[in-house]
């Protein structure tokens, strides 16, 4: 099998790795801004796509159909984001006689429609929230809808999706309102004005359950992952397993989740995202037919490799696992981080990495997509990497997260790292205290920049008066000893044994 | 592999001395070479100092005999970045004879020309020269990294010029609009 | 508790890392040498305790522990190698007030002699090579044993190890001058002139297991560790499990380790290593009364943090884990990467590492101790950082092995990556058919250096031709385009966000 | 980052030819830059190659349109050296004219001259001049990193001088002691 990437960043270097070490040859594709990017040094082979805009690059099926035709690849794996979930990209690597490394096409589209799925998931037996199976054919349905449930509702455009095109709706004088600005937005966004409701969950919880599922019918879970924690309906930490899930409510979650991808005939690594109220009722809220970008705490505490086995899957290899394998062991922490300055309003902040120095030692694990003097184009998202922090329990993972941030150096732009650094000292994250709106009320209640303590800003204080002190000395800053071994570090050790 | 260290054969050097400002804060510092290291004193604390640079990049400064401090540093005009593991330090220090000749310029400045503060392209533009503004309003939208940003006025004014348009590229520190 | 660690390099940073995760303040010490050394850096106090060379520093435990009282420390990890076997050293600590992090200074003694440990051993029921019990008295008596117990035998340095001051003896007539030169050489490398006779296995593995005690007399062990692949009787690659050790085996090496380090009533973390026959029979060869370097194999698939359990049991704490809660999960190798030049007979090569790219990713951990733009002593052990490689099974963690050493870039110094690279695919090693001469016989049958292959060699002709092409030319290399993300890139993001 | 592309405005540049050495093999090779790239030929061979910087010290080529290769580069003279992920790869090469006269200067050179190879600590000699030593025979003792380096010759010959004493310290590339 040789696989090309459609994808680019850290999740197309994940795939190369992956691949790499079952032996599978990899082709990487690229736009003109990525040339130099991680994922086209780390592959043997690579194709120019386009521009740099993704529409003109990486969201061009073509072009990437028809680079793994000149180069021989026969599989392509999709990542997550551009054409992850397009259930027509699928179809095409299919026609191209190309493995697509991901479920059926015919999956894809029946969990990509929010009202088909939740028809499906009820038909099924799957919990789903209260509220109507199918788009509303005018506002009196959803007037109905929300006189019979009570208020809070929520208002929701059928093609939506993360976070946009849905709005809350407290009182029923808000409703027509609502519901007519998510109609046009639905229309604006997604090219489809249709919108649904459904109950409100207060204080929810979100939290998705892995699962694997091959050819051959075999579906399993591999447990949950706590996903509540997120900035503008944007996920920000995700952690495996739940601080408040128990062994019998992971097994009711498990259950429900392999009933869900039953109910599609899914096969390949998908998530099941669920809404989890204060009474730790869940609710199916949706699919997501690829791999997630939260993949790795799932591995990290069952000590499967995702990616492997989407590969195993797409050539037919039946599951090698059975349910009773699955074994959640310790517990793992991701942070996402963004090339985004979180003391100003997570203002994105593209541009030259000075110097890098990536944290590492025990219970560390980097997805990364940048290198040292890499520039992070303004094009995409600005993902630097996903770090990962395993313990042998959550306080241990915790503070190995807390230890890895300290650790991370990226110079020359700005990064979430603080941001990460501050909440991991937060009472109620360690407490797991929290809903999905705790990030931007944290960010609200909190002044990120005041924590500086005396200590530290007497002793910014006195390197920048040294330093200032010797450029205006203008003295080269001279050795500090004459020993050899200085002198000598600076030579280029580039001599050779010739005996 | 660079560090600080007295210069040979000279005589001692007298200490320089510089005025620092922390926010509303204002403290005087003298900096002396002393023995292989530095004798800093801040608002009437001394300190013993060494500071050594890893590679260029990263610094580490031992603080009286022990603590120990990693450090990026980076410095723009009078604003020295001191960037330890989990916060940035912004230090303004200036000698103490232009202090005051400085201050005046910088406060109509930073308040009068708003730039770019990432590279990006502008979408919308919401002033025209000679709008009133009020101090938070939005004035333009910037959009880098799939993000809308808004620039938002520093302070009550009237616009004199706006000097891009919608559609256009531009970069850090591009002036976008003028305050009168 | 505030700890001092009196070492350097990747396990001085392997410390402060545990040390920071439970919240411990760390002091390093350092030799004119390692002013910016990473361990340095790392940590939140630092004193100089000499010049560069060890026995002026590092092995100065006046200077360490006045280091200590200087600062505050109130406990002293002493890592491995330099003082952390130093039965004196660890009595010095405790005479001025310090908590040494490793065992009583009596059962340092007690194992440190190799001929007292061996009576212990013997006393206690653990099972030794055959050999003499007590340093030889004279040639007469060596002579004798080896004419009981027949050739081949091995004459030892009563206080020797590390592959130092120990000779085969295949024939009688060989055998007066091997006990001479024996002698002598233990007399000038180890101040002590007694040696003794041993029977020597022929083929052997050194397998060696973890043991963990508190002082309340709770010993557990962690399973076993391969360490059979050494170069010149220097460990180079580590493994857990041992390929070759099944679970029964395990509980035998276990109940023996445990054996041996309830004998001299040992706490801390420490090592029981044996000698393994052909066919399977184990004999105790030294007890490591320390941290080992390769400690995190062993980490890796018990979930266990080593050093931070050494942290707890030297405040008193008792175990929190029982023996059944010890479950090997995987397989972990590691691989020692030291800045040595395997293509010319591993030379040293020490100075500045101008470029530095580590290995990320699942299941991969490094443990370091350097950084970009450091600049190798030479004064010390050249190990740049411990490779370790996780995986569901061998064959996953080999395959991981492979893919971080070809990720793995150290450039401006030569280092032993290659070597562990073509080792990698060596099909005994995936077989796991070695023994402690492997290496040695591997690298003489072996050209490390012919196995570029012809696409590389091509590949190399033409990057050279045009790197060559374009520096006659005199041209600075342009820009690829002129589009805005590239311009900017260069320019260093120090833009704030001014609302 | 920096790539290399045709000079902009300027006509077609004439290929350049070079002599590669590699081990006993000898190549001519022609470059010449094509579209936004180069064409290279190598002892016959044609590629269309791409070659783009990463950081100023980390390369990738990508080689006839999708073959893509990661290296460090360093040159010595006129060796070349390319380090890929696993193997680093020694390139000789040679302007035409000037190849014959390059090959005698490094023959005498090279084996008459003995240097350090690292930087260590000479703490036995055991050859002076006028002895006569043979092709490996050990010559002197460097140490460095606790380990002790034995200093060969490099062929048969007979010692002119040494210019090392015992307990000297050495960088690389010292010379060390040269043959007659």
């Amino acid at each position: 099998m040789k696989v090309l990437i459609a994808n680019r960043g850290e999740i197309a270097v994940r795939v190369i790795r992956a691949c790499r070490e079952l032996g599978y040859p990899t082709v990487a594709v690229y736009s003109e801004a990525d040339r130099v990017a991680l994922h086209v040094m780390y592959a043997d082979e690579a194709v120019a796509i386009g521009p740099a805009p993704s529409r003109e690059s990486y969201l061009r099926a073509d072009r990437i159909i028809e680079a793994a035709r000149k180069t021989g690849a026969t599989a392509v794996h999709p990542g997550y984001g551009f054409l992850a979930e397009n259930a027509d990209f699928a179809q095409a690597c299919i026609d191209a006689g190309l493995n697509f490394i991901g479920p059926s096409p015919a999956s894809i589209r029946a969990m990509g429609s929010k009202t088909e799925s939740r028809q499906r998931m009820t038909a099924a037996g799957v919990p789903t929230v209260p509220g109507l199976l199918e788009a509303a054919k005018g506002f009196d349905e959803i007037e109905e809808f929300a006189r019979k449930s009570g208020f809070p509702v929520m208002i929701k455009a059928s093609a939506g999706g993360g976070g946009k095109g849905m709005r809350l709706v407290e009182r029923a004088e808000d409703l027509k309102s609502a519901f007519e600005r998510v109609q046009s937005e639905a229309g604006a966004f997604f090219g489809d004005p249709a919108v649904y409701a459904e109950k409100f969950i207060a204080t929810p919880r979100h939290i998705e359950v892995q699962v694997l599922g091959d050819k051959h019918g075999n579906v399993i879970h591999l447990g949950e992952r706590e996903c509540t924690l997120q900035r503008r309906h944007q996920k920000v930490v995700e952690e495996s397993p739940s601080p408040v899930v128990t062994p019998e409510l992971r097994a009711r979650l498990g259950a429900a989740a392999v009933k869900a991808a039953r109910a599609v005939d899914y096969y390949s690594a998908g998530t099941i995202e669920f809404l989890m109220g204060a009474d730790r009722e869940f609710y199916f809220l949706e699919m997501n037919t690829r791999l997630q970008v939260e993949h790795p705490v799932t591995e990290e505490v069952t000590g499967i490799d995702l990616v492997k086995q989407q590969l195993r899957i797409a050539q037919g290899e039946p599951l090698g696992i059975t349910q009773d394998d699955v074994v959640i062991r310790g517990h793992a922490i991701e942070c996402r981080i963004y090339a985004e300055d979180p003391f100003h309003g997570f203002a994105p902040s593209p541009g030259l990495i000075r110097h890098l120095i990536v944290p590492q030692g025990p219970g560390v694990r980097n997805d990364n997509g940048v290198y040292n003097g890499f520039t992070v184009p303004i094009f995409y998202d600005p993902m630097l990497s996903k770090l990962v922090a395993r313990g042998a329990d959550r306080a241990e993972a915790i503070a190995r997260m807390k230890r890895a941030l300290q650790e991370y150096r990226v110079e020359g732009i700005e990064t979430t790292i603080p941001f990460f650094s501050m909440l991991m000292d937060n009472e109620d994250f360690h407490a797991a205290r929290f809903d999905t709106g705790f990030i931007d009320r944290y960010l609200k209640s909190t002044d990120l920049g005041s924590s500086v303590d005396e200590e530290q800003k007497e002793a910014a204080i006195v390197a920048a008066a040294i330093l200032a002190y010797e450029e205006s000395q203008s003295v080269r800053l001279p050795e500090e000893t004459d020993s050899a071994w200085r002198r000598l570090g600076r030579a280029e050790a580039a001599g050779r044994w010739r005996p | 592999m660079e560090t600080a260290r007295p210069r040979r054969g000279g005589g001692e050097v007298a200490p320089v001395k510089l005025i620092c400002r922390m926010g509303e804060e204002t403290q005087e510092i003298e900096v002396a070479r002393e023995g292989s290291g530095y004798r800093v004193v801040v608002g009437g604390r001394p300190h013993v100092v060494d500071l050594a640079t890893a590679n260029g990049i990263l610094h580490s400064l031992l603080l009286d005999d022990a603590r120990q401090y990693l450090f990026a540093y980076h410095r723009d005009g009078t604003t020295h970045e001191v960037a330890f593991a989990d916060r940035t330090v912004c230090v303004e220090l200036f000698d103490p004879l232009s202090m005051k000749r400085r201050r005046r310029e910088d406060e109509t400045d930073e308040t009068s020309h708003v730039r770019a503060i990432m590279p990006g392209r502008v979408t919308r533009v919401h002033v025209a020269p000679g709008d009133a503004v009020r101090r938070g309003q939005g004035m333009l939208i910037l959009e880098a990294m799939k993000m809308e940003n808004e620039i938002v006025s520093p302070r009550d004014g009237v616009v004199a010029a706006v000097l891009v348009g919608a559609g256009q590229a531009v970069e850090n520190g591009d002036e976008l609009v003028s305050l009168e």
